[in-house]
């Protein structure tokens, strides 16, 4: 577990992650513009979406996928209640902004799950192709969660259909979804058409697609004084714990060991994107610097660097693999 | 040349919010508006700034309303409905504009 | 020709611009930065170009490239004269918006040109390289004509050096042009030099492209009430009127198949970049809602899922190959 | 602080009269504007969004200028030529400067 | 609806001086400003455009701040500190903003 | 050395420079969106960067590493000194405008050293793997003497500890090292990885960013009126001067052939990005029009179309390769 922790360590994917990080806190002005790092997240989002379908249509329908899908939903709901409950012990922020957080740990980081894949790919550890349809499935329960965790306090929440619509067609799922129908309907054919773009080099887009997300991270951590001691530690301990529930899950679906490590990252990512933007419509009097911060700042950067090899290491242990 | 008073309002309001402003503001009747850009700032809840996003959560538009000073109020309350628990800023200015049957 | 139908329908190309139509007409906010939507049509003019140029310097310029030209250049001044008196007839619309949209029609898409490049492709047929030259000489007479059906009307339109200028030398145009120049200068070198840029990624990239085009349509979409029904039956009957027009004239010029259906392409097509810009100059009081909701909302699709694989067919019939 | 009196001109234009309302500030002698990208909005024409846009014939950008008061009719007067018969709206309000000098 | 007085304050000033404007408005206890991208411009040095640039040397923001009239002038002292040997203006005008607290 | 400077001339890469400045020159509206450049002067940055790191990771630390390293800096120091004594001879400009174009010489341009190893390449000479670290080192020095020389005179130029920051970890330099020591610390396994996004694409990336070189470059030109008839002589003869300082260094030091040349371009070449920034900031009263418009417009374009062809051919025949 050493060497893979170590391997990981010097990916250049990782590596780049760490440089950003590195410029952000050193305040230099290296910035990607943000429609670059749009577009970047639209061809990761397209590449990866494609890809799981063309993979589905090739490999035919897992028995499984009907289950993973259920099991991805069912952990989306539940670990906003796990997580609230250790954010009420470990910290002192406010009910409704550890309500905030909760959310957004129960729902997923997509690029946490790209970067698992690449793990994976680099370890030549198989997984199921629909575990991006899974990773989709899992983004928006955990809002809901939140929501009623609110809602049960004295605040309350603006929640309607507009709204619902408005997370549920999210930019980033549509096209995850959508790309993998595609990828499904071409099929192998398909993919040998735009495999040169989406394919080969997948790996660098995404090292400079992670140097953007170090020095956001990194200059997330400047204003790391919003968060109190318990919450930095909850940023560490709430992925193990949610990566032990998606490890379980796992187990019980029985995903190969390529599935069970990405069902773990899911569970212990913690959204930065759908999640942020419902929560400032529906819940404006939450502190957003919280939960980014902790998402970004401490969470992502955990589950890349140290993460992912341990849930690799556990998958394959306990998979038998 | 030929001006007419009017009022100039300027909104600074989360995007995540704008579809929502601009709902509010035609069913005030209002039907002209721009939309600019921020590219970061500073208030009570903080400094933010553009380059430092990823999330659609954040981030903010200028909003600018020229229109006739009868329909100022109106507009007010509006708006107020949409920004009231949410941050930004608002005000107004007295201004002339041309070509007054525009507004 | 069904069977060519659906593999169009089936590809990564045209099930990305269909995603794009959905995600809009879902109103999901799934958007494309404008900044990478232009990069992207930068690549592509550019790859297209180059692509272009390079084939022509290893194969020599035929003897049919003048009378091509020719040609396109005479389509493009006579199609907005077909399409002013079909839209009069077919559409209550005014005079103005009429001649306005007829220009439109005349010109050319090269969005349009290269995603029959690329069905081309796949289907393995070759096509005379120096096309692309045609494509661009098609851009501007139609705005000429357009200008001078505005002219004959109590109307009057804005027209000098200035504004001819900008037209002809317009950043498209002058990309493509300039791009086939160099791909001739440097020929099968130059182009083995950037081929794994310009070449392979290539559909890949395109893909993404149409991906913004469907959402760019599909928002058209829903605008849609600015067209009167007529309009509609224009958007549809004008492009196979324009392609029949094409393929006389490439049959007349003796063009290979896959030149018969670029030029069928091309004057099928209609422009949403070069003529709205001169339009909002030179006619400011034609409704851009109109023609520019017809020609990427109406045209473009059906050019593309249905007009494309037809255009196809019918060349292969009538070349005989 | 010393301020002087001075007139702010706001010009929401199109992108494709941008250099035509430039040159026509030029030849009223006006000699400072700053130009501010437009995201969206709404008018007599209908609502638009950059997002929607593939064409250059759409779009729209804000011109301001800061002038001295006695600028103000010959700046109106040239820019009125080009706007004219085009979409946009043109506000003037009162403002003070520092440095006057410089305008 | 309920308004107050105000000032709203307008500075247009390099990008590369941005970070030191902001440093100073904090010292000036000021907490409250919107920055926006400017595409280009002309003035006495010149005319300059976004699209012609390369270097981060060049290129200008618009700073927007409102304030509490009383604010005004410490405001001003210390913006004309930092952009004194810089190009760019400075304007101020008279607004009304709602939810004055924020101020 | 005529053949060399015809290829050169024939290469894509300098005819779509050539295209962008005829483009501009003509006032087309052809432009490359911002970001978009931004983001491709990320991906050269960080391809040349890691490409330099990943080569000495498998070549190992030459022991003239240290030397180059210090005569690059000296030469950063001292070629201000050459340039500022020039100017004063061969043009009128005010004694603060010479110092601070002198800065600009004395630093060095990324692009001008990108399009170097790319002739290189295509001439398939070798050069030292750590030549982008030295590349680094001579961005900053020239500013240092620079400001000397205004201090000078009258005027005075502003200087603290801040701006030193921003100078030293302006973001070109961060990428640059950054992805060096990454592309060290991988090595070239890391660079497999990711080799078909950062090495075959390359010269087709830099195409693109040569042609909005061209456009930028042209528009400069439009402006040449701020420069009197010895600044442009001396955007001219600078760069061979500090060619020949490179040169005289790099044979000192015992470069490459490939080494020497790109320490020749390295002197010859004059910054467009670290340099204004940070006169602007210190030297508010300089006009920035001369200084970019020398460098930009005048010493750019000379490099890339006649000087890199001279520098090789210079290195070689002296390198006795
Ligand atoms: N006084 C002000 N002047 C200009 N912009 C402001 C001001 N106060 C707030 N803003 C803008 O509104 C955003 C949110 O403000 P706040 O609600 O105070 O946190 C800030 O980040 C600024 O972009
Ligand atoms: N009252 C207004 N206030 C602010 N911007 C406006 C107003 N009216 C029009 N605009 C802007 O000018 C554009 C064209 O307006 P119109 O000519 O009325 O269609 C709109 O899309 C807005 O961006
Ligand atoms: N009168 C003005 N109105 C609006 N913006 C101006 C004005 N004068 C200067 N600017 C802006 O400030 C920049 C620098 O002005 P200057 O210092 O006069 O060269 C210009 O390029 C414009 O963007
Ligand atoms: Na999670
Ligand atoms: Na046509
Ligand atoms: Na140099």
């Amino acid at each position: 577990m050493l060497d893979l922790a170590i391997a990981n360590l010097l990916s250049p994917i990782v590596l780049s992650f760490v440089l950003g990080m590195a410029a952000a806190l050193a305040r230099s002005d290296l910035s990607v513009p943000e429609a670059v790092a749009k577009g970047i997240s639209i061809y990761l989002l397209f590449a990866i979406g494609f890809k799981g379908g063309a993979s589905l249509a090739s490999h035919g329908i897992d028995l499984t996928l009907g289950l993973s899908l259920g099991a991805g939903i069912i952990l989306s709901f539940v670990l906003p209640l796990l997580a609230f409950s250790l954010l009420r012990v470990l910290s002192g922020m406010s009910r409704i902004d550890a309500a905030a957080v909760a959310g957004h740990y129960g729902s997923i980081s997509i690029v946490t799950f790209v970067a698992a894949t690449s793990v994976l790919s680099d370890a030549g550890v198989a997984s199921e192709s629909y575990m991006v349809a899974v990773a989709a499935a899992m983004e928006a329960p955990a809002i809901l969660s939140a929501l009623w965790l609110i809602s049960r306090g004295s605040d309350n929440a603006e929640m309607n259909s507009d709204l619902w619509r408005e997370i549920l067609l999210n930019g980033s799922i549509v096209l995850l979804l959508g790309s993998f129908v595609i990828g499904m309907a071409t099929g192998p054919e398909g993919l040998a058409k735009i495999e040169s773009f989406i394919v080969s080099p997948f790996q660098g887009v995404l090292c400079i697609f992670l140097l953007d997300m170090g020095l956001i991270a990194g200059r997330g951590l400047r204003q790391a004084n919003v968060l109190d001691r318990g919450a930095v530690v909850f940023g560490f301990v709430m992925p193990l714990l949610g990566a032990s529930a998606g490890l379980l899950a796992a187990l019980l679906v029985g995903l190969s060991t390529g599935g069970t490590m990405l069902l773990m990252t899911l569970s212990a990512s913690a959204s930065y994107i759908a999640v942020p933007a419902a929560m400032r419509v529906a819940v404006p009097q939450a502190n957003p610097s919280i939960y980014l911060t902790l998402s970004l700042a401490v969470t992502f950067p955990f589950n890349l660097v140290l993460g992912l090899p341990i849930y690799l290491a556990v998958a394959q242990m306990l998979t038998g693999a | 040349m030929q001006k007419h008073e009017a009022k100039r309002v300027e909104i600074m309001i989360e995007t995540v919010m704008l579809r929502r402003l601009t709902e509010a503001l035609q069913s005030a009747d209002v039907t002209g508006w721009s939309v600019l850009p921020v590219l970061g700032g500073s208030g009570r809840s903080g400094t933010w700034s553009r380059e430092g996003q990823i999330s659609r959560g954040t981030g903010m538009v200028q909003v600018v309303c020229l229109i006739r000073p009868e329909k100022l109020e109106p507009l007010l309350e509006a708006v107020y409905l949409v920004v009231e628990r949410h941050i930004g800023v608002i005000s107004v200015s007295d201004v002339k504009v041309l070509r007054a049957e525009r507004f």
